[in-house]
């Protein structure tokens, strides 16, 4: 039992705060989002500082890391709150990595490592919501091949995206299918998001696709699993940075002559924060711990961290507006910005109370951590 | 004989049946779409409905018979409200009739009156508020725009904002410093300014949800005639005090709370959440509180109506209508989930054809809303405020 | 739509409130409890000031009061914490006037409204928790009349009634009987209650019954729903009278040399106790108005209001404790005594979580007072 | 090299079943049956367990191995209370071998050390804790209960209050008024009383659930000899301190509320609420509030035992430790609902042979259980103060 970060794992996280902080300041934020909510350029960068390959196994020119340092990585980008999609980009790698055919691992995998391709996930149907098993899009075999039919929504950056990872019905079973953007019949319509990030419904018309598993049920609950360990990391991140900036406000803002950190009931709230983000940060420590465990027990622990992070998020990102007043609510300042991201991440790979039911449907009569 | 009733009156039964069919029949539906789907008003919607409102009398619905108001007591007044808001009106644009009038009727000159209240009244001229300034916050006494008197002028010069949809004013009624001398309050004067006059700036807030509500307004030298001062110099914080003690029940939007609460429900079968026991039951606490906050609201409107009892809970109607605020709009946003997460601008105007991810255009809005929403907890006096004044009303 | 009470309502509630200061005051209440939680002394106080009467009509010497007066009453009941049932009194009085044969009528009626007679529901089964319609209670038809075999526990001062109410399955369905505590096959097993009051065991083994109504399931809704805002009435009281007792120990306790009430924070927290007492007070005008509606209306707001009020009854109640600090924990000083007896009628006629699913159940398209 | 790990080593597992092993043949199974069903304990029941853990040496089991403790490190400290608690053991009464024991090693003199360490340690001897007085709360150091020097003895004046079990105490650790000269907590003394000495009273206090587990102690011209006095004199204030930064992870309980969440679980399952949609979730909520609470408290533990983080975040534990133990009491109370309401005190005697109402003897402790908690956010530094001293670490 030990919470200590490795060498390694500190140099990898000062690495990545370096970055954010000389390289996607509020600014140039502010000019990614304006100019549709997705920086190829930006995302090169993360792919440069070796970021991309992370998951991806030293065979396949990736870094052959784990979940802790994806955990780093995240908290720190989330600090920044950085509009790509590198969540994708952790999910690709260890999805394919787990469970794609040589040939496609072979094909993909050092390209991702590399930031030439970027791979997201595209499984998001209105019938859904947040249930992995509703399915309606389908997979066709042929002599040529297989293709897949299907209207995915709100697919991360889907119109920048270079292949999307795609559950699709193959005789009655989910499966998991790579098709490329550039493939036939493929058609993508972009927007931003509330975030300022950029996401996009993907329409594929019998499209040419490969198979990475017919397990694929399988391979999309660890793949949301993964996007639930580093979207609570990003969450702490975010969480963190929010309350400094909070924090900093209050010892300067001055209203009736004193500053408004004198106020004992906005103290308070100030420690209620506190314990939202180091509840969070617990839980997104147990999240990143718990992602190679067997899949019951994975599952149980993330539904477990995303309740806890979804409350955290909620709590934190509304009570840092509201303690800035005004200010809090313009675009100007950069608190209503972590706000927004922190709204649109509870919502991502299951919402608060989705995973309450979760928590609810998987309840044991042990307790604790280690039960 | 007074007793206790929830029912309203054959009367008052009567009075709402009448209003609700003239609004039916006079409300255009264009507007009630939008409002009904949170889509944008532009300031023609608002100032046409207000035009409408005012050729009948209604713009001025609380204003006193002497004024050209229909003297309405405080049941009709909310009943009023209240069948305005189920239809879907936009709410009235309060700065000029709800906020300025008043203060004009009570302290103004006659020649003030004549000159303000009827274009107020019918809805031609838009005004605006000045009150707040940049670091004034919930501290309103700590004004520093400043009025200085040159012969029959006032020059102004300084900064308000905060000043909702001033982008389409034509006069602003300013809180502004005429005296640096005693406490902050007492040095404090109330003028009405020409937006027009050379030296007036606005430039737009952008908020979070990417509108721009809310205003700056510059005073560079501005010349102001001293018969635009309302009652004295240097009085302007009583008849500031004044204004805001005309704020009472109508600060809990209770009407509009209901048909949110009803468009929530909409939203959640639409969304197939409405039949999940989790999001269900999160409504139905919705329910309860909406049905309590109208409760409070009755018994304000009943001990106003009787003057029997003396209720001080304003700062409860604030407190807790703000946070069904938010609420609602929070459940419709959750409601909705991923698909409330495209922020596609065109969407939010009425008449868009595209289509929208998930395919239900009414989501469109709904993340805004939520965003946007986070200032009814903040404006008009914090909720932070608002309970050192509940505290001080209860603890002393 | 009015709040104004009328003068007489007025009167009543002075004289209630009077008693309750002069006579029932908390070393008499004290006593009360320890002797076992019931005073016929002092439930015979109650009904030479006639209130025993109030929904009985005048016809069986009642006072034909409605549901405003008794909200009256009970909320000065509530003020004082007085342990006798007086909630029970209403129940009886309005179920037998309603739904009664004539003679039940004229042979018990007048002995309620005089206090000669008390008359509790017994309807409590280990099965039932809060249902209404789960009841093993069995009665059985022969030539000498209804014979009635049943467990019920936690009968309101059960060992000191003087009659029950008891729902029992007659042909499958649920009627409602009278039954005599002094018949033969009735045994009863007292006990204290945690708010000071008293409550038994009821057992009927072919105890001789009268037969009140065949559709006893409705006239069991109904007095359930009496009890309800009689309870949330006197709820009412209760906070109202501990939100005063904690204003007056803050204003008066000092810590670091200040008194207590001078903290933002805890200002605060009155503030939201004040605001729960306010709504809890509008919630309980809703159930008493809404008392005389059609059933399915009637039953939709006494969800409503139980809901509200359990939610208020279980902020005041523990926020007036931590709000004393210390002394608030002990037997001694007032304020535990008011914390437990909330803690109770929060269970009584159905918890918290149990309105909640019946305002669920029975939620409409519309919303509001008037929906 | 260390390296982030949620599991245990192979040596502190091992750790952990030797102690499992040990506790499970050594604890007695009338005392785990009172603690798993919270029915009383008494002296004797609360002593037999302290002496047997003395025996064994564990009594003291933060004790550094020079004073006969076993010399364990955080994570091997809080395996051994898990193990403890999880098995039903009693919670150690902390007065003597947790309290003023390492304020004994720290700042006593070796002769009381020599004399007071080996009756804690064995569990012979019952401490009791006097700091609180009548009207001090959360502000300690307005202590005024007086010790006058008198030659080689204090003549100690004065009462102390909220004595936990001081009715069975032995020996009580005082902190004494010295001197007025000064700030409040400059004139503060530590000093060691014989509870049996003539002028000593002690008075139950009932609380809200009928038990007397608090007391009043009086000191009237109570004779103490110097050589009770631990350090300098005037000094107290400081020792107290450090005895306070002994409370750390422990403070949070999450061992116990571990237990009696699975104790919840089989209850809502006895009272068929368990598959309950409602009740459940509420079940669930706590279920991650104590995962979240045992992984806050083993990042704290692994900071300690690698000294490299330095996380100061005990008052967060206070805090929500204490709010986790009033919602599972909370819980446990409403799951049996009605059937917890009966006030019957033998029932709470193990080995009551009676017919609680409803069926279910286990249910009588229930709403006791839930009064008597209501104490954890009012003790030990309320949690408001608690809040004060995060919000302090967090904005300065």
């Amino acid at each position: 039992m030990d919470f200590d970060f490795t060498d390694d794992q500190e140099q990898l996280r000062d690495a990545v705060r370096k970055w954010v902080d000389k390289a996607y300041d509020f600014e140039r934020r502010r000019g990614i989002a304006k100019a549709g909510g997705f920086s190829r350029e930006a995302y090169g960068q993360l792919a440069e500082l070796g970021l991309c390959g992370l998951y991806i196994p030293e065979a396949n020119e990736g870094l052959g890391m784990g979940p802790v340092e994806g955990m780093v990585v995240m908290e720190e980008l989330g600090r920044g709150i950085v509009a790509e999609p590198f969540v994708q980009t952790l999910v690709a790698g260890a999805v394919l990595s787990g469970y794609a055919p040589e040939a496609v691992k072979t094909a993909w995998l050092p390209k991702i490592a590399s930031g030439e391709a970027l791979v997201v996930l595209a499984s998001q149907e209105r019938a859904a919501r947040y249930q992995l098993d509703v399915c309606e899009a389908k997979a066709s075999s042929a002599l040529a091949g297989w293709t897949l039919s299907a209207t995915k929504t709100v697919v991360p950056a889907g119109d920048q995206a270079d292949a999307f990872i795609v559950p699709a019905l193959a005789g009655g079973k989910i499966a998991l299918f790579l098709v490329e953007r550039s493939a036939a019949g493929v058609t993508t319509r972009g927007y931003g998001t509330q975030d300022g990030g950029r996401a996009a419904d993907v329409v594929l018309k019998d499209a040419p696709a490969t198979l990475i598993t017919l397990d694929g049920l399988a391979a999309l609950e660890h793949a949301v699993d993964i996007g639930i360990a580093a979207t609570c990391a990003e969450a702490v991140g975010v969480m963190d940075k929010t309350l400094a900036i909070t924090v900093e406000y209050m010892n300067t803002r001055k209203q009736f002559g004193v500053v408004i950190s004198s106020f004992q009931a906005l103290r308070h709230r100030v420690a209620d924060m506190k314990m939202q983000l180091e509840l969070a940060r617990s839980m997104s420590y147990y999240a990143s711990l718990k992602l190679n465990a067997p899949a019951p027990e994975r599952r149980a622990a993330m539904a477990r961290a995303k309740y806890q992070l979804g409350n955290s998020m909620r709590f934190v990102g509304q009570q840092a507006v509201q303690l800035h007043g005004g200010i809090g609510v313009t675009d100007e300042y950069i608190v209503s910005h972590y706000f927004k991201k922190l709204t649109q991440m509870e919502m991502s790979f299951g919402d608060t109370l989705h995973h309450l039911g979760e928590v609810s449907a998987r309840m044991q009569d042990t307790a604790g951590v280690f039960a | 004989m007074p007793f206790m009733d929830l029912a309203f009156t054959p009367e008052e039964q009567k009075f709402r049946e009448d209003i609700r069919a003239w609004v039916g029949s006079n409300l255009p539906a264009d507007i009630s779409h939008k409002v009904h789907n949170a889509l944008r008003l532009s300031r023609e919607d608002m100032q046409r409905w207000a035009k409408i409102l005012g050729k009948k009398g209604w713009l001025g619905h609380a204003w006193p018979k002497e004024f050209g108001g229909p003297g309405w007591n405080a049941v009709q007044k909310h009943l009023f409200e209240e069948e305005c808001a189920l239809a879907g009106a936009p709410r009235v644009v309060p700065f000029g009739p709800v906020m300025v009038a008043p203060v004009i009727m009570a302290f103004g000159s006659p020649e003030q009156q004549q000159r303000f209240l009827p274009g107020i009244g019918s809805g031609e001229v838009w005004w605006s508020q000045g009150y707040s300034e940049p670091g004034s916050g919930s501290d309103l006494a700590s004004v520093k725009c400043k009025a200085e008197r040159q012969g029959d002028k006032y020059i102004v010069n300084g900064q308000k904002t905060w000043t909702t949809l001033g982008q389409y004013g034509e006069w602003i009624f300013c809180l502004v410093r005429t005296s640096t001398e005693g406490k902050p309050q007492t040095g404090i004067s109330f003028l009405l300014i020409d937006m027009k006059s050379p030296g007036v700036t606005v430039r737009p807030i952008v908020l979070l949800d990417g509108e721009a509500e809310v205003n700056e307004v510059w005073f560079d030298n501005v010349e102001v005639p001293v018969n635009n001062l309302v009652g004295e110099e240097n009085k302007g914080w009583t008849y500031a005090k004044h204004l805001l003690s005309h704020e009472r029940t109508n600060i809990a939007d209770v009407n509009r709370a209901k048909r949110e609460l009803e468009r929530l429900k909409r939203i959640a079968k639409a969304e197939g959440v409405y039949d999940d026991t989790r999001f269900r039951d999160e409504i139905a606490k919705l329910e309860v509180d909406v049905v309590a906050l109208e409760m409070l609201v009755l018994r304000v409107l009943s001990a106003e109506k009787s003057g029997k009892n003396s209720l001080d809970i304003a700062g409860l109607l604030k407190i807790r209508g703000s946070e069904i605020q938010q609420r609602y709009s929070e459940l419709m946003m959750l409601a909705a989930g991923p698909f409330s997460l495209p922020f596609i601008e065109e969407a939010m105007e009425a008449g868009w054809q595209g289509d929208f991810p998930g395919g239900v255009a009414a989501n469109a809005p709904l993340a805004s809303t939520y965003f946007n929403l986070r200032k009814t907890t903040i404006y008009g006096g914090s909720n932070e405020v608002q309970r050192n004044i509940v505290s001080q009303f209860v603890l002393g």
